[in-house]
């Protein structure tokens, strides 16, 4: 029972890691038609600025504010690397999805590698508020406190993004856009700049992502943020390819078929679980995963 | 021939396509008209394999097709033009209608067998019976949109069908050519075609239809001869109108 | 409507080129719209109708020399030309399916949806259908979503691209009363294969063979003269009340 | 006329010079990870040779006169890269052939080594199967067998104690499996393992198993980047509470990345800064602090290599008699006494444990025990 | 959706470029044969197949002499992946089919002939014929069920099918594949020409061979009727379907055709290496195919042969670039970012889709076409 309880709470929390990472993610992709390849080092960007923060930051300030901090500007840099990505690479390639594809292709490949230049390929220390590393003992379970972080900060991400898209006048541009970019142009709105504040946003989410991961996983490297990207992919393609919520709800069921796959099933199925339940999503309902064509 | 029996469509909750049954024999070109959205374009897609009917049977030389893909139908001698071109926009215009072409022929997609430039001829005839000669090599995307029309036209003939769909080939067609194509399209009927045509350009309907079908809120509301259809009230006051 | 006198010009468009890749689209195009009534933009297929009005509002590569009410906009973005007041209509509608009809109207004016007073006044059949998805309505309803749009902001002039293609005889009507009410208020430069209603509501009209204007003038008068027709347009308007 | 062989040179030399009998100098050649995930393995090695071929030629870079020059290839990680780069440098007549930071490259260099009739000295590689891979293949380093040996003893006797290994689902993984069954198993103890996915992100659920299993050990074999999440995860399942744990101690930048919990490890170790005191250590601890480097974890592999290299070219340069100076030779390294066994030229050393303590903000390793090369030495695997 | 690639796509190489823009009455009447069309492709064959008999040397460009073990083993490994890139735009250039799973195929060549070799001591011929027919039926497997959806939804669950099978390599079942460290060629199992250093030029002249037959295949197929219905597809696929042409079997072929020249590059590409290793079942393979193919110039021979060889090329050489003496002036930062070889890659890549969108190829044509209409 204990242990159910404590993989159902973990199960959430990587759900929500999942859902960090790929909002950014399905959110370019369902607006721009750009499955961004570079989003894992938008991560990596993320989670180093926030070490980097953490440790120049004056040691006498208590962890948490430094971290506070960090989160910021973590989520800043995010912003400003999607922005410029978008101006100077996306932008001029702008009829051209497959190229604007392979744009973040290279990107993906040399921010890695930058990184690694840099900061070295190995691992650095990240440090984690007691709290955080922490566990709060519920019924039996020792449940990681972390984890309660990553759910309310996904939950408020979602809830924040959804009434973007619904409610301001920004998010109706924006909706117009994905479906006829050439019109909204031609109705007088400078829709350039739309996408670029799309592609700052994606940013921020990825920034935003990968300071948590950093907490997460204690550490960063330059390889971090792509070894998540490939989960936000296929939680992305579960979800229905750019639905927000269907990216949420495709999260939190591979966040929890993994973490019962793992404990339950032997070692191969948990292994394989997460690509088992993909295929089984496309046996059942291949035209869920159709999505929006773009 | 082509014929329809009871069909009815379903999408999204909404009941687009009530009970239709229509048939369009052997050398004879009906006409389809009624107002935007009566589900004209619906109808064709179903006769022709693209969408499947909720309900109801189809029929091309009386066998049941109702399950066949538009491929197997395609190969029954079944040919449409689409509403909306959909043209092989990174090929030539010559490469679309030659696509076409061999489309039609025996072992249509062998990989033993050269592609070759045999059907060029056949090509060149086609583009210029559309009025659009020497427009074969131009990418259909960069095409303007009547010449697409025309194109979609000249892939639909391609084939020589025994069967052929046509939805609005007119639409946007310069005045200048409707008459011409008019002619090409009766020219098709008289050589033994079944011809079913979507058009509002009603001199056209008027001219060429052997019989016509009003659809209406996915219903068919009339079928007779022209003369008769138009003089109805009903389709007066839904499609018809007072007229320019 | 024939008799209205020559007004001054609000459009004057000159020496318009477009090139695409290696074809050479519109070669040299010149031309007034005058600052009120309808000016007819005719001819065959592919001469380069489109292109034209692509080619002022910016979504053609174009030079030559185009100026509204005297301030050159050749050199300006799509989007500043638009707001600084020319509305278009594009030749497929396009308006945006996933949203509703009212979210189509408020992208232009986030103030006005359905519920504008032109929108009641023009298109009454559209203003019960505020929530309804625009990709579900019939192409009527979707032709008069896109002239609604445009008719929310002030516009000094309005280019308009084969409005009635693919409408109902019916709609057609319906589609060229409002035109006739628009051009009221505002110029309209409109790209029209249907003779009759161009006879019904233009000024005047320019005609296009070739990437060329080949003939400029009255529309009452080209309408008039089979012979003229005929040969910039290849037909005559024998076909009376045939739409 | 007509072509003459391919790949012939001009004119019609015969074979290309082989560093073999002629005067010139010795032609060494090393492919190891300059660049990639190893890379910082790759520095320490390359630091470590340098070290070596000076401390064993006395500091005169030469061997009987001709100089030993070194061409260097970055095989980035990828065995593919390390084959080219390695038929590349046998081809330029170079007749030793080290470096292979990762097994991988190890295990696909070995066989080209055979074919070509060249030295092949692997460097921090761990695979055992390095081992017995052919009679022109030898090793500077430890393997993996020797790892898991030292942490057996850390349980005193292991007779009826339950074992359980922690280990990455990979062919990393299970050779820690493998090994630690064939070693502890063979001693008494029940041995099973928690084998993690490749694609687990999260680490709870097998932390949990292993909770629930309550072993008396629990050894630890993991690589890789989540590992801080991994050991947190392990400490806030309470493993620390019921069971004894053992890892092996990596890289110095690592040491932080065990976390809160790092000081409740016990580690065994290949190496690492004061783990050993000798003449050659002295020489390594020295000369990389003349580059501005420091001691650690595979620059006694990179010294190693260059001691080898250097008494194998003391006897000439004929492949066969390098082959015959390396087997059975016992020399000072900087851990200690090592030997080449014969049969299968496993590098026979000693081996250390340790522990993490505090000092400051940082942590280091302090020596606990040094077990000896017989202690841990691995069976004989003899050629095929 | 469907046509995912096609606006890459420099159309039909048989389409006359200079034409193809204008409106002359006279065009496309059967097709003049040109003859360089013909000739080029074997002048260029000729000088590669003589290389092995050049000694020069070309400092900076191979290492040591043309036909020096170390440029004869560099060149084939070009040539083997060129002309795997040339199998993967079979699927991506002619039938705009996105796949992020042709890694699969190529491996399932790799590590079938080196196992079918080592653990079931086959002989070489029954190797080779093992791993092409399971390859084959392998790829007709994982097609039927890819392709019940279309775009990036394909693309991504052939990503899902590669990354399992990159997931069952690396967990080493029964000891067979090697997990990480990769599978070693049984150098007794075959030709001892194949082996060792000195007979590299044997090892180039055999990947020289593959890329001519998958060149001969391809040529074969984008001229028949198979070829020409690809392209519908690829332009698009709900019009090839009412003109009769069986896309879901058209694109099926496009996918075992693919698979089959891919495993037979995976087949000798573990010949000449000399042995199977992990990195070829991994995505970033697949996406360095892709690279490959858009670098050259996606729905062309000679783009996707270019892209893959010089892609190959930089790979192997660009680690060169880590320890050059022109970096030492630059400051620390700039230094160690540069001697990254992927971030050079990466860069560069970036470079080519900016400024050349539709490939070496395309960027060479546009510039003839320049050159020749002014
Ligand atoms: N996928 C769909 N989901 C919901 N409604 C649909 C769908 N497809 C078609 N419809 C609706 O079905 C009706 C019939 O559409 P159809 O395209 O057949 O009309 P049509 O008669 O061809 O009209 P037009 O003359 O304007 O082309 C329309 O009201 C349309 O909105
Ligand atoms: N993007 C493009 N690239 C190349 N050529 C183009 C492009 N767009 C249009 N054209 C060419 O420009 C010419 C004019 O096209 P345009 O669409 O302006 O014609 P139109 O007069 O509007 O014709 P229609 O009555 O058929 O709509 C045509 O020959 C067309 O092929
Ligand atoms: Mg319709
Ligand atoms: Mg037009």
């Amino acid at each position: 029972m204990s242990d159910l309880l404590l993989l159902l709470v973990t199960g959430l929390g990587l759900g929500a890691l999942y859902f960090l990472a790929a909002s950014g993610l399905s959110l370019i992709y369902g607006l721009m038609g750009v499955l961004n390849f570079a989003h894992g080092v938008f991560m990596t960007a993320g989670a180093y600025a926030g070490w980097l923060t953490m440790s120049d930051l004056p040691q006498s300030l208590p962890i948490g504010a430094r971290l506070a901090v960090a989160v910021v500007v973590a989520v800043l840099v995010g912003a400003v690397i999607g922005l410029v990505v978008e101006v100077v690479l996306i932008r001029p390639l702008y009829h051209h999805h497959i190229q604007q594809v392979l744009v973040t292709v290279g990107l993906s490949l040399a921010g890695v590698a930058a990184a690694q230049g840099i900061w070295g390929a190995d691992p650095r220390p990240v440090e984690t508020p007691a709290w955080m590393s922490g566990t709060t003992v519920i019924l039996g379970a020792r449940l990681p406190n972390d984890r309660f972080v990553y759910i309310a900060v996904a939950l408020m991400l979602l809830a924040g993004l959804l009434a973007l898209l619904r409610y301001t006048r920004l998010g109706l541009v924006i909706r117009a856009g994905v479906e006829n970019r050439t019109m909204v142009e031609a109705l007088g709105i400078d829709v350039q700049r739309t996408f670029t504040i799309v592609f700052a946003i994606g940013g921020a989410a990825a920034g935003l992502a990968g300071v948590l991961y950093s907490q997460y996983a204690g550490a960063v490297s330059p390889g971090q943020g792509g070894s998540l990207l490939i989960y936000a992919f296929i939680v992305v393609v579960i979800g229905g390819m750019g639905s927000l919520t269907g990216t949420a709800v495709a999260a939190v069921v591979v966040g929890l078929v993994q973490q019962l796959a793992n404990y339950y099933a032997a070692s191969g199925v948990g292994d394989l679980s997460v690509v088992l339940l993909l295929a089984l999503v496309l046996l059942l309902r291949p035209s869920s995963l159709k999505g929006a064509s773009a | 021939m082509i014929s329809a029996t009871g069909v009815g469509w379903k999408v999204g909750g909404a009941q687009i396509l009530h009970d239709v049954s229509l048939t369009v024999g052997t050398g004879e070109l009906l006409g389809i008209i009624g107002p935007n959205g009566a589900g004209k374009s619906s109808l064709v897609n179903i006769l022709s394999g693209v969408t499947r009917p909720s309900s109801g049977r189809i029929t091309v030389q009386d066998r049941d097709v109702t399950r066949s893909s538009a491929t197997a139908r395609a190969r029954m001698g079944l040919a449409r033009s689409f509403q909306t071109s959909a043209l092989f926009d990174g090929l030539t215009a010559g490469e679309n209608v030659r696509l076409a072409v061999q489309a039609a022929g025996p072992a249509p997609f062998s990989p033993f067998r050269a592609a070759g430039p045999a059907s060029g001829r056949r090509v060149d005839d086609l583009l210029a019976r559309v009025r659009m000669p020497g427009r074969g090599a131009t990418l259909a995307r960069d095409l303007s949109h009547g010449d697409r029309r025309k194109l979609e036209l000249a892939m639909a003939l391609a084939s020589s069908p025994s069967t052929l769909l046509l939805d609005e080939p007119m639409a946007g067609v310069s005045a200048e050519d409707v008459d011409g194509l008019t002619e090409i399209i009766g020219e098709v009927r008289d050589s033994g075609v079944a011809v079913a045509m979507v058009e509002h350009h009603m001199h056209v309907v008027l001219g060429l239809a052997d019989r016509v079908a009003v659809l209406h809120h996915g219903e068919l509301l009339a079928v007779g001869a022209p003369a008769e259809v138009t003089s109805d009230e009903r389709v007066q006051q839904a499609y018809l109108g007072e007229a320019l | 409507m024939n008799d209205t006198p020559p007004a001054a010009a609000i459009l004057s468009v000159a020496d318009l080129h477009v090139r695409y890749g290696g074809s050479h689209v519109l070669q040299g195009v010149t031309f007034d719209v005058p600052a009120t009534g309808v000016t007819a933009l005719l001819g065959r297929n592919g001469v380069g109708k489109t292109t034209t009005l692509k080619a002022i509002i910016g979504l053609a590569p174009r030079t030559g020399r185009i100026t509204l009410r005297g301030n050159e906009i050749q050199s300006q973005r799509t989007s500043r030309i638009v707001r600084g007041g020319i509305g278009y209509v594009p030749e497929d509608r396009e308006v945006f399916g996933g949203l509703t009809v009212d979210e189509n109207l408020r992208l232009v004016d986030p103030d006005r949806g359905v519920d504008a007073p032109v929108v009641a006044k023009l298109f009454p059949d559209l203003v019960g259908r505020g929530d309804q998805q625009a990709g579900t309505l019939s192409g009527g309803q979707q032709q008069m979503v896109s002239l609604a749009r445009v008719l929310l902001r002030r516009n000094d002039l309005l280019l308009i691209d084969e409005p009635t293609k693919g409408l109902a005889p019916k709609l057609v009507t319906e589609v060229a009363d409002v035109l006739a009410e628009v051009a009221r208020t505002t110029p309209l430069l409109l790209v029209e294969q249907n003779l009759p209603l161009v006879r019904r509501i233009a000024d005047q009209v320019v005609v296009i063979d070739a990437g060329r204007v080949v003939h400029h003038g009255d529309a009452a008068a080209l309408v008039a003269d089979p012979a003229l027709t005929r040969e910039l347009l290849g037909v005559s308007m024998r076909r009376k009340g045939a739409a | 006329g007509s072509p003459g062989q391919p790949g012939a040179p001009a004119g019609d030399g015969t074979a290309a010079a082989s560093g073999g009998a002629s005067g010139g100098p010795f032609k060494v050649g090393l492919v190891y990870s300059k660049s990639g995930p190893l890379a910082t393995y790759g520095t320490q090695y390359r630091q470590g040779l340098t070290v070596g071929i000076d401390y064993a030629t006395k500091g005169t870079g030469a061997v009987g006169g001709r100089a030993i020059t070194i061409t260097e290839a970055d095989d980035a990680g990828d065995p593919a890269k390390a084959v080219a780069s390695a038929t590349d440098l046998i081809g330029q007549g170079n007749t030793i052939i080290a470096g292979s930071t990762s097994s991988g490259v190890a295990l696909q260099v070995a066989p080209l080594a055979e074919d070509n009739k060249v030295l092949f000295i692997s460097g921090p590689a761990a695979a055992d199967a390095v081992t017995g891979a052919n009679r022109y293949t030898f090793r500077s380093g430890r393997q993996t067998y020797q790892d898991v040996a030292t942490a057996g003893s850390m349980l005193g006797d292991v007779k009826g104690k339950k074992v359980t290994v922690l280990a990455q689902d990979s062919a990393f993984g299970k050779a820690n499996v493998a090994a630690v069954t064939a070693v502890l198993g063979a001693k008494g103890a029940t041995v099973d393992s928690v084998e993690v996915p490749a694609a687990a992100t999260d680490l709870t659920p097998f932390a949990t198993k292993v909770k629930t299993a309550a072993p008396d050990l629990l050894f630890v074999a993991w690589a890789g980047a989540n590992a801080t999440a991994m050991w947190t995860t392990l400490g806030q399942q309470g493993v620390f509470e019921t069971t004894k744990v053992v890892t092996g101690l990596d890289i110095k930048p690592t040491h932080a990345l065990f976390g809160e919990v790092g000081t409740k490890i016990n580690f065994l170790s290949h190496f690492f800064e004061g783990a050993a005191d000798n003449a050659a250590y002295q020489a390594l601890d020295k000369g990389l602090k003349a580059e501005g480097g420091a001691v650690d974890l595979f620059t006694n592999d990179g010294f190693v290599a260059g001691q080898m290299i250097v008494h194998a070219l003391e006897a000439g340069g004929d492949v066969d008699s390098m082959v015959s100076a390396l087997e059975g030779w016992s020399f000072e390294g900087p851990k200690g006494q090592l030997t080449i066994r014969p049969e299968d030229h496993a590098l026979l050393q000693p081996m250390f444990t340790a522990s993490l303590e505090k000092e400051g903000s940082n942590v280091v390793p302090q020596l606990v025990d040094t077990l000896s090369a017989e202690a841990v030495a691995p069976p004989v695997t003899p050629f095929k | 959706m469907t046509s995912q690639a096609s606006h890459l796509t420099e159309a039909p190489e048989d389409a006359e470029p200079a034409t193809r823009h204008t409106a002359e009455p006279e065009v496309a009447r059967g097709r003049r044969r040109r003859p360089w069309k013909v000739v080029l492709p074997l002048v260029v064959l000729g000088v590669l197949a003589y290389l092995p008999y050049v000694a020069a040397e070309l400092p900076g460009i191979l290492p040591g002499r043309v036909n020096g073990p170390g440029s004869m083993q560099l060149l084939a490994t070009c040539l083997v992946v060129a002309g795997i890139a040339l199998s993967y735009d079979v699927l991506f250039g002619r039938t705009g089919l996105l796949s992020f799973g042709h890694a699969l195929f190529v491996a399932s060549g790799s590590y079938l002939l080196t196992i079918s070799l080592s653990t079931w001591s086959l002989p070489l011929p029954a190797a080779v014929a093992l791993a092409l027919i399971a390859s084959t039926v392998l790829s007709l497997v994982v097609g039927a069920v890819a392709l019940r959806v279309g775009g990036i939804a394909f693309a991504m669950v052939t990503l899902a099918f590669a990354q399992a099978a990159s997931i069952i390599v690396m967990r080493n079942p029964g000891g067979v594949t090697g997990g990480e460290e990769g599978k070693v060629l049984d150098r007794d199992a075959v030709p001892a020409l194949l082996v060792g250093v000195a007979n590299a030029p044997y090892r180039y002249w055999l990947a020289l061979g593959f890329v001519v037959l998958a060149w001969v295949v391809v040529t074969l197929l984008i001229g028949s009727r198979a070829g020409r219905a690809m392209a519908a597809v690829r332009e698009n696929e709900s019009r090839a379907a009412v003109l009769g042409l069986g896309t879901y079997r058209v694109k099926l072929l496009a996918i075992v055709v693919a698979s089959v020249l891919g495993a037979l590059g995976g087949i000798v590409h573990a010949l000449v290496l000399g042995g199977s290793n992990p990195h070829l079942t991994t995505s970033e393979f697949t996406l360095s195919l892709l690279v490959m193919v858009v670098l050259g110039g996606a729905g062309s021979r000679w783009g996707a042969l270019l892209g893959g060889f010089l892609y190959a090329y930089a790979d192997a050489r660009l680690v060169e670039v880590s320890g050059a003496a022109w970096l030492e002036p630059l400051p620390e930062v700039v230094r160690q970012v540069l001697s990254q070889p992927l971030f050079i890659l990466g860069v560069l890549f970036i470079v080519v889709v900016y400024f050349a969108p539709s490939g070496l190829t395309g960027l060479g044509g546009r510039l003839i076409r320049k050159a020749g209409s002014s």
